[in-house]
């Protein structure tokens, strides 16, 4: 029925290596969570292009052999914890799904089950195998889900605001216990955030994201030394001086997506935006160790 | 309704207040009830006396009978009596009959629950299963069969429909019974009409209720475990699209025991919506009231029975 | 759904192999061909004088009837068909035949004092209750004292308004006091059911109504009354008239005329009481179905208020008259189940006179309404109640449109029957909600006096009474009040004559025709009679299988 | 707004279904200048034809022309359903909007009698309430908007309590402006594109109500070309002229149909919102 299409994300190159953990930062509605449903092919839209695994494309993959690979090579984090479990069913039996349908008995799957919450950080795991979400707490809810997504393992671990919805301090356990993990386990992390400072806290390398496209891409360090893109540089200041302080709202809205601006996404925001900014759309382009999309990324 | 939800574990009502007030309020609505119904059935004109006295007996007669039926009192005094012997569950004598109303109702009601309950039980059993298979296959030429077939159940005239499946089965092939109880045979026609409705209205709010659950959130994360879209319909979303179905077959079969009063016209099926009908057209009060009384403390009771249910299915539920 | 079929398929299969094994074994059975001799004529010999038993015969009878019983009170009875069913197990003194004729049943003889106020019955001796007691005059003592007794519900009580007292003559004999000449007494007792002091000592007041176990002298014994679904008799083997053919007949209720049609059309029932009357052409040319019909007492007639407005002249009321074509009523409405009234009194009623019909003649009644003043027609309400008479709704729907066409607006108002009872009988001539209605009067007494004094004497005006037409005829009250104590019946005759001429010409009433009484059966029933009182008898009855 | 609304009208079935109802509507309207027969002039020389060139759906019992008597049952049937429906929704919005708006004591009373209708099911109080009023067009109207008014209240006061607690109503309520006004204002439109949802079913519950009525011979009162009544008088005729029975339950069945299938369009659209 409805004709209209819309370019969630759009051309959108990166690498992430091994034991790496590399974050996606953008406002709401930027597509960055679009973004991270695509890469593990849960995305209800059309993906073109190429996700590769270890030389696997995910995009060529049967139904089937994506199934095989989601849970075991690949794997979510969810922003929404209470939401994101089968409220009418035992926590236990959720974890241990993520054994059973990968080929584990059921004994297996139970001992390595109650393994991985302790693992996350659960107190008396035995007991809570057998209760229901709704009798957790969000920062527990979220260390289950955390459990899930690391049961068997994967390469890549894609964690979508992973701690937005908790509370402040909640937010920091679940980072410190996320960043532990990584280390522990060597994992391979996709952090999307609009957070810059748990960007910060966890990742070496960012991507920046404005409305479905990358702005900029590099080394965090470097990234936070000099920001090259506008909007970089808004988000930057966007950036509490510490947890307890919330951020502050970029000035403007992000575009409607259906109907993108001409030319440069961002020139309607933008405080340096020039005639060629309305008119052709910039591309990524290397600079030193990054890539930035910018008319006037040597101007400014 | 009110229901009791739990927040972290702990319910919001201790059980004992709920039930409580539930007991409280449904006291209430009883009395209103009846009350209601005192007013109603005696402000139809006609006279019971006469009623029962025959249209060509004395004046003499119907002054008799009218002072054995205790209609001769005033009124308040006649609704404190009712109102009295109700405390103590007495629902009193038949004026038609003259034997105990509650005897008259129990000799009827178990036909009454016994079409409710095998054609809500038929209507379930194959209600659900389509349903889910349309959700499943929503846009299919199966999904536009079974929702085709779900609004036309739902529009059909019951009546109608009674009518029609007596003409083809009783008459023209002859191979079940038109009307009448006492067999499993009997059964067939009056279940087969009631649950094909509710059979229509359960296709639509199943399918309704998991395609609504299929966008939650956790079927994301089933997924993204690997789980297939069977294993993800069957272990977590049909067990959270059927809490609303549960709620709206507890309040169906409540409406199913009003509708009682055309099917059971229909089929001659002897129950309790039939003795109502005829009671109002006999004015006999005691029954009128009666029956009334106990239609609404099942109708209560099933709303009951469907919040326990809640707590079977639905774990954020808990009375303790 | 497919299931659901499967279900169907296997029962449809069941169904086939039942009826293949039937008719395999058919050919095996012996049809009787002899019928059982004639039931109607005899007085008393009738019950015995069956005697041919067909070889094979179906040991349960079933019927299906349109009503439950309120109480199986003989006494207390306010519907012609449960009195119906409890006259097989209790009986009356007299009773009647299939012409409407009075005849002895356990009365042998009676005689009635010169000055009418003393009516002795002699019993039929060797006669026994159910429960072995003799029928004695104690037992038709208790029977009428019970019946006069205010405390026991008798809701046609108004029928013995003359009796005083019932006193034993001897162990056979009884005499009926009366409190005033009453000519119609003994043809009244066809009413009253004979019950046995013991079984009514043993029972009580309190189980007489539900449990009447061994309660007559009938064929048939209780056996038990589910509320709403049946009432069950079982043969009475010592029954003085000698035993019916069959052991068991179940009444099941079936309240809906189609579903009972139905029952009938599948082998499930084998009589129904009063089918579908839109079918009865239809039932008439089923194999395997036959139909009973009898014309019957009730008569069904337009009430017409005559102390209101137009309705007070005479001529007016012959235009109503004038103005329905009775005969197309019959014929498309009532689908012939009516016989044309030539009378308010009933063809075999003692007292009948027959008159010339009122022919349908739209352009006379609208004569007689110009002669009258009212050419430019008037407006009516005529009460009808629904679903009391065979197509009531659909005869007042006629009505009105016939009245119309002579230019009289015709308002219906259809109460349910309560309020009808209470708009027709409990109102006087100036609040009647209604100005024409439409109502049926069955009789049980076969007497003229039975229909003409309670409905056109003007003592009898309501509220309260029933001559709800406020019919007022000085003649005709002194006709009728002679007729009651006249013991002459030859006088009697001529009375009932002059005051039926009287009251065809001033038409209170627009005459419509006596309802047919219609039972359809299995052609395996043999032996079924309709009597006109709307009743019918099993009593010789027996079924194939 | 409006762009939800026309988005109802790209459906093949809601054209079909809209079609359906305005052809019952101009039947309605131009009931005397359509039909072929005065519908209560009988002829009992002519009852329970079947169909034929001279009357296309048979004759009655009494022998008047069906067709006729469907095409102005159309004027009764959808004047029943509308101005019942309008009124039930009336009184549910009006007893729901302030029952969840002001809560408390006013709730209490409204919610208790809400219950006490609904545990009293529909046709048996319009049985009663025919039986005292006496059967007319407006007890007819009146008994199924008493029926469907509960159910309403309930919808109502669901949807009020949620947007009693949005900012908006809140700071107007803050502001002093009057309950009236922000009843009128901030709740109703709010709440209205589900009630008009629930207004397009309840056009169809409420033809099955009256029809229903009619079937147990308690709705409009003869001669009125009712068509439940149609139906409950020609059942007695159902093996004799099933004619009778088939386009009176084919009326409903197609009118019912219509609604609900609109309403269930319509719902899916709020839905989708």
């Amino acid at each position: 029925m409805e004709s209209r299409i819309i370019r969630a994300v759009d051309g959108i190159d990166f690498t992430v290596r091994e034991g790496d953990c590399f974050a996606i930062v953008g406002e709401s509605g930027s597509g960055k969570s679009t973004l991270g449903l695509s890469l593990i092919r849960l995305c209800p839209g059309d993906v073109s292009g190429e996700i590769l695994i270890d030389g696997v494309n995910l995009l060529k993959l049967s139904e089937d052999e994506i199934r095989k690979f989601r849970g075991s090579k690949i794997s979510i984090i969810f922003q929404e914890p209470s939401s994101a479990l089968n409220p009418v069913m035992k926590v236990g039996d959720q974890l241990m799904e993520v054994f059973t349908v990968h080929g584990y008995s059921k004994s297996e799957a139970y001992q390595k089950s109650l393994q991985l919450l302790k693992t996350v950080g659960i107190p008396e795991a035995e007991k809570r195998m057998q209760t229901y979400p709704h009798q957790l707490s969000g920062g527990m809810k979220q260390r289950v889900i955390i459990a899930m997504a690391i049961a068997l393992n994967p390469r890549l671990v894609i964690a979508d605001e992973p701690t937005s919805a908790l509370d402040v301090t909640i937010q920091a356990q679940i980072l410190n216990l996320l960043k532990n993990l990584s280390q522990s386990y060597g994992l391979s992390t996709i952090l999307i955030t609009h957070d810059m400072g748990v960007a910060a806290e966890l990742c070496n390398r960012i991507g920046i994201m404005y409305a479905g496209k990358m702005v900029e891409i590099g080394p965090l360090n470097s990234i936070f030394a000099i920001p090259l893109h506008p909007y970089t540089r808004a988000l930057m200041s966007c950036i509490p001086r510490s947890l307890k302080e919330n951020l502050k709202p970029l000035p403007g809205h992000v575009p409607d997506l259906s109907n993108p601006p001409k030319g440069c996404r961002f020139h309607p925001r933008c405080p340096y935006a020039k005639e060629v900014c309305t008119l052709e759309e910039p591309n990524l382009e290397k600079i030193d160790d990054r890539l930035v999309s910018c008319h006037r990324v040597g101007e400014i | 309704m009110g229901l009791c939800y739990t927040v972290g574990g702990k319910p919001v009502l201790s059980a004992l207040k709920y039930f409580f007030y539930r007991l409280l309020t449904l006291a209430i609505t009883l009395i209103g009830l009846v009350t209601l119904i005192f007013i109603l059935i005696r402000s139809i004109p006609g006279d019971p006396a006469r009623v029962l006295a025959g249209m060509m007996a004395s004046e003499e007669d119907v002054n008799l009978i009218r002072e054995q039926l205790g209609l001769n009192q005033p009124i308040y005094i006649q609704y404190f009596i009712y109102l009295k012997n109700l405390f103590t569950l007495n629902l009193g004598i038949s004026f038609r009959t003259d034997s105990p109303v509650i005897n008259e109702i129990f000799a009827r009601l178990p036909n009454t629950l016994l079409l409710a309950v095998t054609s809500t039980c038929t209507a379930v059993i194959f209600g659900i299963p389509l349903g889910v298979i349309a959700a499943s296959k929503k846009g299919g030429k199966l999904d536009f069969l079974l929702s085709t077939f779900s609004i036309a159940g739902i529009s059909l005239p019951i009546y109608w429909l009674g009518l029609i499946l007596i003409l083809i089965f009783s008459v023209e092939l002859r191979i079940l019974p038109a009307g009448g109880s006492g067999t499993p045979m009997h059964l067939i026609l009056p279940t087969l009409t009631i649950a094909l409705y509710l059979m229509a209205f359960i296709v639509k709010i199943t399918k309704a209720s998991v395609i609504d659950s299929m966008e939650k959130n956790y079927v994301i994360t089933a997924k993204s475990k690997g789980l297939s879209e069977r294993t993800i319909l069957y272990k977590h979303v049909l067990k959270n699209a059927l809490i609303p179905v549960v709620t709206i077959i507890g309040l169906q079969f409540g409406a199913l025991l009003g509708g009682a009063v055309i099917t059971e016209t229909i089929f001659a099926w002897p129950g309790l919506g039939r003795l109502i009908v005829d009671s109002i057209n006999s004015r006999d009060y005691p029954m009128v009231q009666g029956s009334i009384f106990i239609f609404a403390l099942l109708y209560a009771l099933v709303n009951l029975a469907t919040d326990i249910l809640y707590t079977f299915i639905d774990p954020r539920v808990r009375l303790k | 759904m497919g299931k659901a079929l499967n279900k169907l398929a296997a029962v449809a299969a069941v169904i086939v192999v039942v009826a293949a094994a039937a008719v395999f074994l058919l050919p095996q059975l012996q049809p009787t061909t002899t019928t059982p001799s004639s039931t109607t004529t005899s007085l008393t010999s009738s019950p015995t004088t069956t005697s041919s038993t067909p070889p094979i015969t179906q040991k349960v009878l079933r019927i299906a009837i349109g009503i439950d019983a309120d109480t199986l009170d003989p006494h207390g009875q306010t519907t012609t068909l449960i009195s119906n069913i409890m006259s097989f197990i209790t009986e009356p003194l007299f009773y009647y035949n299939e012409k409407g004729e009075l005849i002895h049943y356990l009365a042998e003889s009676y005689s009635v004092s010169s000055d009418g106020l003393k009516v002795t019955v002699t019993l039929k001796k060797g006669i026994k209750f159910q429960d072995g007691y003799p029928l004695n005059a104690t037992a038709v003592k208790l029977t009428f004292d019970r019946l006069l007794n205010p405390k026991v519900k008798v809701p046609s009580r108004y029928l013995l308004d003359a009796l005083n007292s019932t006193e034993i003559v001897d162990q056979y004999t009884v005499r009926f006091n009366l409190k005033y000449a009453y000519a119609p007494f003994v043809r009244t007792l066809t009413t009253w059911y004979i019950i046995s002091p013991l079984a009514y000592q043993k029972l009580g007041e309190e189980n007489l109504g539900k449990t009447p176990i061994d309660l007559g002298t009938g064929p048939l014994k209780f056996k038990e009354w589910v509320k709403g679904d049946h009432i069950t008799l079982v043969r009475f083997d010592d029954y003085w008239g000698g035993p019916v053919k069959f052991e068991e007949v179940v009444f099941k209720i079936v309240p809906e005329a189609q579903t009972r049609e139905a029952m009938l059309l599948s082998g499930e029932v084998d009589i129904v009481y009063q089918p579908p009357p839109a079918d009865l052409p239809k039932l008439n040319a089923t194999a395997g179905v036959k139909l009973a019909i009898n014309p019957s007492t009730r008569v069904m007639t337009v009430n017409i208020n005559t102390q209101r407005g137009p309705l007070k002249d005479a001529r007016v009321r012959q235009a109503l008259n004038y103005a329905v074509d009775k005969e197309a009523l019959i014929k498309n409405v009532l689908f012939n189940l009516a016989t044309l009234a030539d009378s308010p009194v009933y063809p075999a009623f003692f007292g009948y006179s027959p008159q010339k019909v009122y022919e349908y003649n739209p352009e006379k009644a609208k004569q007689l309404l110009a002669e009258a003043g009212y050419s430019s027609g008037f407006k009516l309400t005529l009460m009808v109640p629904t679903g009391r008479y065979i197509f009531d709704r659909q005869v007042g729907e006629a009505l009105q449109s016939y009245l119309s066409k002579v230019g009289i607006t015709v308002e219906l108002y259809t109460p349910d029957w309560p309020t009808f009872v209470q708009s027709l009988i409990g109102q006087n001539y100036t609040s009647t909600p209604w100005d024409l209605c439409y109502v049926g009067y069955g009789m049980t007494t076969p007497d003229a006096d039975a229909v003409l004094y309670p409905v056109f004497h003007s003592s009898q005006w309501a509220p309260g009474k029933f001559n709800t037409m406020f019919y007022k005829n000085e003649r005709v009250d002194k006709l009728l009040d002679d007729a009651r104590r006249e013991v002459d019946e030859s006088k009697r005759l001529q009375m009932y004559a002059e005051a039926q001429k009287i009251i065809w010409e001033e038409c209170p009433w627009i005459f419509l025709y006596f309802q047919n009484f219609v039972l359809a059966h299995s052609d395996k029933v043999h032996g079924l009679v309709v009597y006109p009182y709307e009743t019918f008898d099993l009593r010789w009855v027996y079924a194939t299988q | 707004m409006m762009q939800q609304y026309t988005r109802l009208f790209k459906s093949k079935r809601v054209k079909i279904c809209l079609f359906i109802i305005l052809s019952f509507i101009f039947m309605a309207l131009f009931a005397d200048f359509i039909s072929p027969y005065n519908p209560l002039e009988t002829d009992l020389s002519k009852s329970c034809r079947p169909p034929s060139f001279e009357h296309l759906l048979g004759t009655d019992e009494l022998g008047r022309d069906i067709l006729s008597r469907i095409i102005h049952g159309s004027r009764l049937t959808l004047t029943i359903s509308f101005v019942a429906t309008a009124l039930g929704a009336a009184a549910g919005i009006f007893f729901g909007v302030i029952s969840g708006y002001f809560g408390g004591i006013v709730d209490t009373i409204i919610q208790r009698i809400t219950e006490i209708l609904l545990a009293l099911p529909g046709f048996l109080l319009a049985i009663m309430f025919v039986a005292i009023m006496g059967s007319n067009l407006w007890t007819v109207i009146i008994s199924v908007a008493i029926s469907m008014t509960p159910s309403f209240v309930r919808m109502v006061r669901g949807l009020t309590l949620q947007v009693r607690e949005l900012e908006y109503v809140l700071a107007a309520k803050q502001l002093g402006v009057n309950d009236i006004k922000i009843m009128f204002n901030h709740i109703i439109p709010n709440v209205s594109p589900t009630i008009i949802a629930q207004v397009t079913l309840n056009l169809g519950t409420s033809i099955l109500f009256a029809s229903g009525l009619g079937f147990l011979g308690i709705g409009v009162p003869p001669p009125a070309p009712e068509w439940g009544t149609m139906l409950g008088t020609g059942r007695a005729y159902i093996f004799y002229a099933p004619h009778l029975i088939i386009s009176p339950g084919l009326s409903v069945f197609l009118l019912v149909l219509s609604f609900n299938i609109i309403g269930d369009r319509l719902g899916e659209i709020i839905a989708s919102k």
